[in-house]
């Protein structure tokens, strides 16, 4: 692959010519897989902006979009084997969107209907979604640590940002994969910020240099490049399905959008900076590479679009005007079992006798 | 008279010790050009520049550990958690080092350190964003645990925590940021360590601190239409407590009620009524009670206002006391 | 009759939790060939081998957060943590993650986790080493937390918290570790959630878990010689707490003492207490006092003797409750 | 200097023969220096020695001996200058004596006289023994951050072990000093264990490549070198007081004693790498590098053995017998001040009662 000066090894050249030609010849992918990426980045683009929209109406609490990242989520997404498990942090719904994750389940996490994501992670093979930044690495570690007890061959993949690589648990995490030889990738999106602090400040280093230090491969990709993520990602879990070694793949993109819908970005985020990266539009890039390549007609775009659209319009049916669970859910999943501890029991009675008398007045 | 608010008047407060003491800084999290998620920093970096007012990278472990290095070379510093439950990070470095090392050195560190953290629920956030974890550092021998309830008394608290020559922890009601107070932000005001009189009753004590002494103060007044005349007071300080203002109270009412967002078990409402227990035994006319967030985790923000005390069940358990 | 010390009581339930169900893994530092500083896990490497039973890098959050992981991948992990202090570096996982996991996920995930943690004084070690901070797991809902204070109970505890589907820190109280009992070990003891009476009596109630037991009961001896009948409970569970065994017992002698090795603000004390107030209010003859120890960091070994409640000071609060 | 093929750069062979002759001609230390690093290299061995003896009579609660350590305590300690601020570990008896802490002050720590260090770490410059393994660095990097805010120009040096490497304290430590050019010296004693966990499980990595993760050089020195130590230290520390740049070492060494005097090391540690190891006793190596050198005669090193012996009796005299503290003491540091918040003048009260009571008895 080729090697931008800092921005990592990309296939594709910013304006979606192919930059190296060799690399994406060589490239597992079927122009069905081809379109499905497309698909699948269009997709995320819409109910992105929609959820955005959705939080601006008050149907959702908080929204952080993920525009700009849709590369680097759909590439590495779409690069995972049925197997393996995803374990996001709190701005991956493209990666949901590539694994098939119900939307509307998804977004119940940001209009606080329920917590911690979606039903069943463990069934669609998609963790908790994890606030507490940079915690959730070390799941996907001991996840894959347990599936290779098991003689599976799956691998796991860690979603967390450039502001997170500076917590200890994401040291501990990738320390521990070195050393359990754990089936693991870790996905760092630099996507530039951390809220207001930019990447020069949040470390000195390059953080994919960060792999040396535990003993195994580190790449920087151009993150907006989704042939390169892709590639990039196929290879990371292919050793660690097959080799056990984890890899820490940094991919370079950009938040587009503000931290979530609660930041004021102008107060921090350099004008200029987003409009440079706003001329390295990963969907617009990707199209022209589809354009040159010939695999995609109008009719094709036109039926993303619609898609695109219903898959928003769904999402916000899901959700809008959804209804609070009810009030005994507080106290249901403490711990197992139908039958509540007694200090608890009491006050799910309480909390229901208060219900009552509101009902009464 | 001035109006301010709870969040400006804590911005008040640090500007008014940066100034005051050139070894002030302040650290933490998005607290430089963004001023941090709720603005407590607005303008400081800007006025007393990159050196005494920086971001850190994002790690509570390291901004709690190197807020004590730097007490080592002379300053004081000011730290920022970003919310109540991102402060577990730096839980180690506080419970290991920050709390003893006063202690540990004989008496030869000092340890003036305080560690802001917006703490509680109320205000629709996602989840690990309403915490209340005060039990975690009340304790924790060593530490001071502060807590303001108001916008005045948020400034002094915050200049008395900084001037103070041991660890604060300076617990902010985040759902009473934007409550205003009139009045002169004064650095003089109550110490640390006292509790005050908020309402002054006759029939029952209600004692809470932060966010619920408000909530309070509003069942204190349902109260009074049905002519029960309730006392509030206002904890302020949850370490070192001030056992006499709450044993006073409590002899005179002879009733008490302790209100609290964090859960029930061994949240402070417990070391009260214990205190209460042990102090004002014979002057007890009915149990102490406890009203508090559940034994859960802090639900989501849908369903939260069946989860923090209101004053229903204040009012409740009011009853239950005077009825008793 | 057979008779086991404590820690080898800790050992043969690791053991035959190994042999039960082959999906009980146990992790942490030093736990391998070392057997871990204590030796509770002696041998099971070898017995079991390396795969079921590992050393992990010196690094507790990780251990903690990989135990999470394991879970997911249908493991039942049981970690070690090698001293009570070390523990504080992986309670951001457990407190953000372990604790809340089942109820964040709406009850789709099972939490099988056990962290075992030595904890207490007594044994004159270095600092850090002899803290005891069940209050930082206790007041974290959605853990349960557990302290045997004898060997046959070390027993069944543990096989029972390591079959039990959610996450419990199970606190082993060291200097007890070499202490005696006769009998067999049963997994078919009294449930978690269960407190016991240790010894009937009838003048007052003393509450103690772990390592107070012991000492309770010494006490209680010597309380007998002066013809004071002194009932000992022993809690065994922190959370749930037994409200009803606790309850029932005072409601019995009217008066009651807690002892615990943990400061006293917020001390699980404090918990027992508040429960007291509300279950037998009507009942209690004195205040509930507290013996605990200080509100201060845990003292060198060379003064712990004048720290930790010793049966002259559980003597002198019984007898202020009993002359109340 | 020369580099081994894993042990790390070396300027003296481990038969003491000169391996980087042009390396140890550029060394800025003069014959007295060279005196000076070995007279206290035999003050600790000797020290460490009466201190396990100490402990095994009962009159120290536990000790963790260094033998084996003392080229990379004595060479790291002696490149400081005086300003320069020792963050250690609770290993560092040999970083003591090279930077002239009283070593009775020191070893009441192991007698449980009293907790944390010695008195005054901020007027000595030697900062709390720090047993929550790997929790110093952090506070050795506010200290240097502080120290470069008031334009001083002194570093600071963090002692840990290969074990600590492995806490995530650690990592965010070295990223902050990358991030903020905290004049700092990152000093890890890799002694091949940590407890009886070896140093292949703890990393698949090399610890000093962490470094490259943070943008800071790092650099593995044969830490039974007491020369190469030396010198890379002294080189790391001028880097951080004049360029604000971070370095970590990693000085590879070995345990030669157990884990303390607690542990059973036969467990777990081969015979035979001990053996091994014991062939390149640092101190050996140094001597016969002293005497090829020609700079110490028979009269020197007689000397130097009374001294190390009248060190270790000084200790000895020193910390046994002992009395502990008064039971006040307990109290009295909590908080500032010397009047006692109310609730803790409630329990010294009581404190202090039980005492008469026991004299009374
Ligand atoms: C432990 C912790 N500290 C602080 C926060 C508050 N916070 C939420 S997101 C964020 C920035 C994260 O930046 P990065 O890792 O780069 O991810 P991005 O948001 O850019 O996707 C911060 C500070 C948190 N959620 N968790
Ligand atoms: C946070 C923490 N976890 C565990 C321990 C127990 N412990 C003490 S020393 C040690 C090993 C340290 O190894 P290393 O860092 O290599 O230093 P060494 O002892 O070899 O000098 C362990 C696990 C501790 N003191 N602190
Ligand atoms: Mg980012
Ligand atoms: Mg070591």
């Amino acid at each position: 692959m080729g090697q931008s000066s800092d921005g990592g090894v990309r296939i594709l050249a910013p304006d979606g010519t192919i930059e190296d030609r060799e690399a994406r010849e060589a490239l597992d992918l079927k122009d069905e897989d081809l379109r499905q990426i497309y698909r699948f980045m269009v997709v995320t683009r819409k109910v992105d902006l929609e959820s955005t929209a959705l939080q601006r109406q008050g149907e959702l609490a908080v929204y952080p979009p993920l525009i700009g990242q849709e590369a680097a989520q759909i590439g590495s997404g779409y690069a995972l084997g049925d197997d393996d498990f995803v374990f996001p942090s709190y701005r991956e719904v493209g990666v949901a969107v590539a694994r098939g994750i119900d939307l509307v389940d998804y977004m119940h996490f940001h209009r606080g209907t329920w917590h911690g994501g979606i039903p069943d992670p463990v069934g669609k093979r998609f963790g908790m979604i994890s606030v507490p930044v940079g915690s959730q690495p070390l799941h996907a570690v001991g996840w894959a640590m347990g599936a290779k007890l098991d003689g599976k061959t799956a691998c796991a993949i860690a979603y967390f940002g450039d502001g997170a690589s500076s917590e200890g648990d994401v040291h501990e995490a990738m320390n521990f994969a070195g050393a359990f030889g754990a089936p693991v990738v870790f996905f760092c999106q630099n996507n530039g910020w951390a809220i207001s602090v930019p990447i020069e400040r949040q470390t000195a280093g390059e953080i994919y240099r960060r792999a040396e230090g535990y003993g195994f491969p580190g790449v920087r990709v151009d993150g907006n490049d989704v042939l390169a993520v892709y590639r990039a990602t196929r290879e990371a879990a292919e050793r660690a399905r097959t080799e056990s070694t984890p890899t820490l793949i940094e991919a370079i993109t950009y938040r587009m959008g503000p931290h979530s819908t609660a930041d004021d970005r102008t107060r921090y985020q350099p004008e200029q900076q987003i409009e440079e990266w706003g001329l390295r539009d990963p969907i617009d890039r990707y199209r022209r590479f589809l354009d040159t390549e010939d695999v995609a007609d109008a009719s094709f775009y036109q039926e993303v679009e619609e898609e695109g659209k219903a898959r928003a319009a769904e999402v916000r049916k899901g959700i809008a005007g959804a209804p609070p669970r009810p009030v005994e859910d507080l106290f249901k999943w403490v711990y197992t079992g139908d039958e509540l501890p007694p200090h608890l029991a009491r006050q799910r009675d309480e909390a229901l006798s208060m219900l009552e008398e509101d009902e009464d007045a | 008279m001035p109006e301010v608010t709870m969040g400006q008047a804590l911005t008040q407060a640090l500007r008014y010790s940066l100034e005051e003491d050139d070894r002030v800084l302040i650290l933490g999290e998005d607290v430089g050009k963004l001023g941090g998620v709720f603005r407590i920093t607005d303008g400081l970096q800007a006025e007393f520049g990159e050196e005494r007012v920086f971001d850190t990278p994002l790690a509570e472990a390291a901004i709690a550990g190197v807020s004590l290095g730097l007490t080592m070379a002379g300053w004081r510093p000011v730290a920022e958690m970003q919310f109540d439950a991102f402060s577990y990070p730096a839980l180690d470095q506080v419970i290991s080092h920050m709390a003893k090392w006063r202690y540990r050195s004989a008496g030869t560190l000092s340890v003036p350190v305080v560690i802001r953290i917006p703490e509680g629920g109320g205000i629709g956030a996602a989840e690990h964003h309403s915490e209340s974890p005060e039990t975690y550092y009340a304790h924790t021998s060593g530490l001071k645990v502060v807590v303001p309830s108001t916008a005045l008394d948020a400034f002094t608290l915050l200049v008395r925590s900084i001037q103070d020559p041991d660890p604060v922890i300076f617990m902010e009601p985040k759902s009473r940021y934007w409550s205003k107070e009139s009045g002169d932000l004064s650095p003089d005001g109550l110490p640390i360590g006292a509790a005050r009189v908020m309402r002054e009753g006759t029939h029952a004590t209600l004692i809470a601190w932060g966010a619920m002494v408000q909530r309070g103060l509003e069942a204190a007044e349902a109260a009074e239409e049905d002519s029960v005349s309730v006392e509030v007071v206002d904890l302020r300080t949850l370490v070192p407590p001030d056992l006499e203002t709450l044993a006073a109270s409590v002899r005179k009412t002879g009733r008490a009620i302790v209100v609290h967002e964090a859960p029930m078990i061994l949240g402070y409402g417990a070391e009260v009524v214990a205190r209460l227990m042990e102090d004002a035994f014979e002057y007890l006319e009915a149990p102490v009670l406890r009203v508090t967030g559940w034994d859960t985790p802090y639900p989501p923000a849908t369903l939260e206002e069946h989860y923090l005390p209101n004053v229903d069940r204040i009012l409740g358990a009011l009853e239950r006391v005077l009825t008793y």
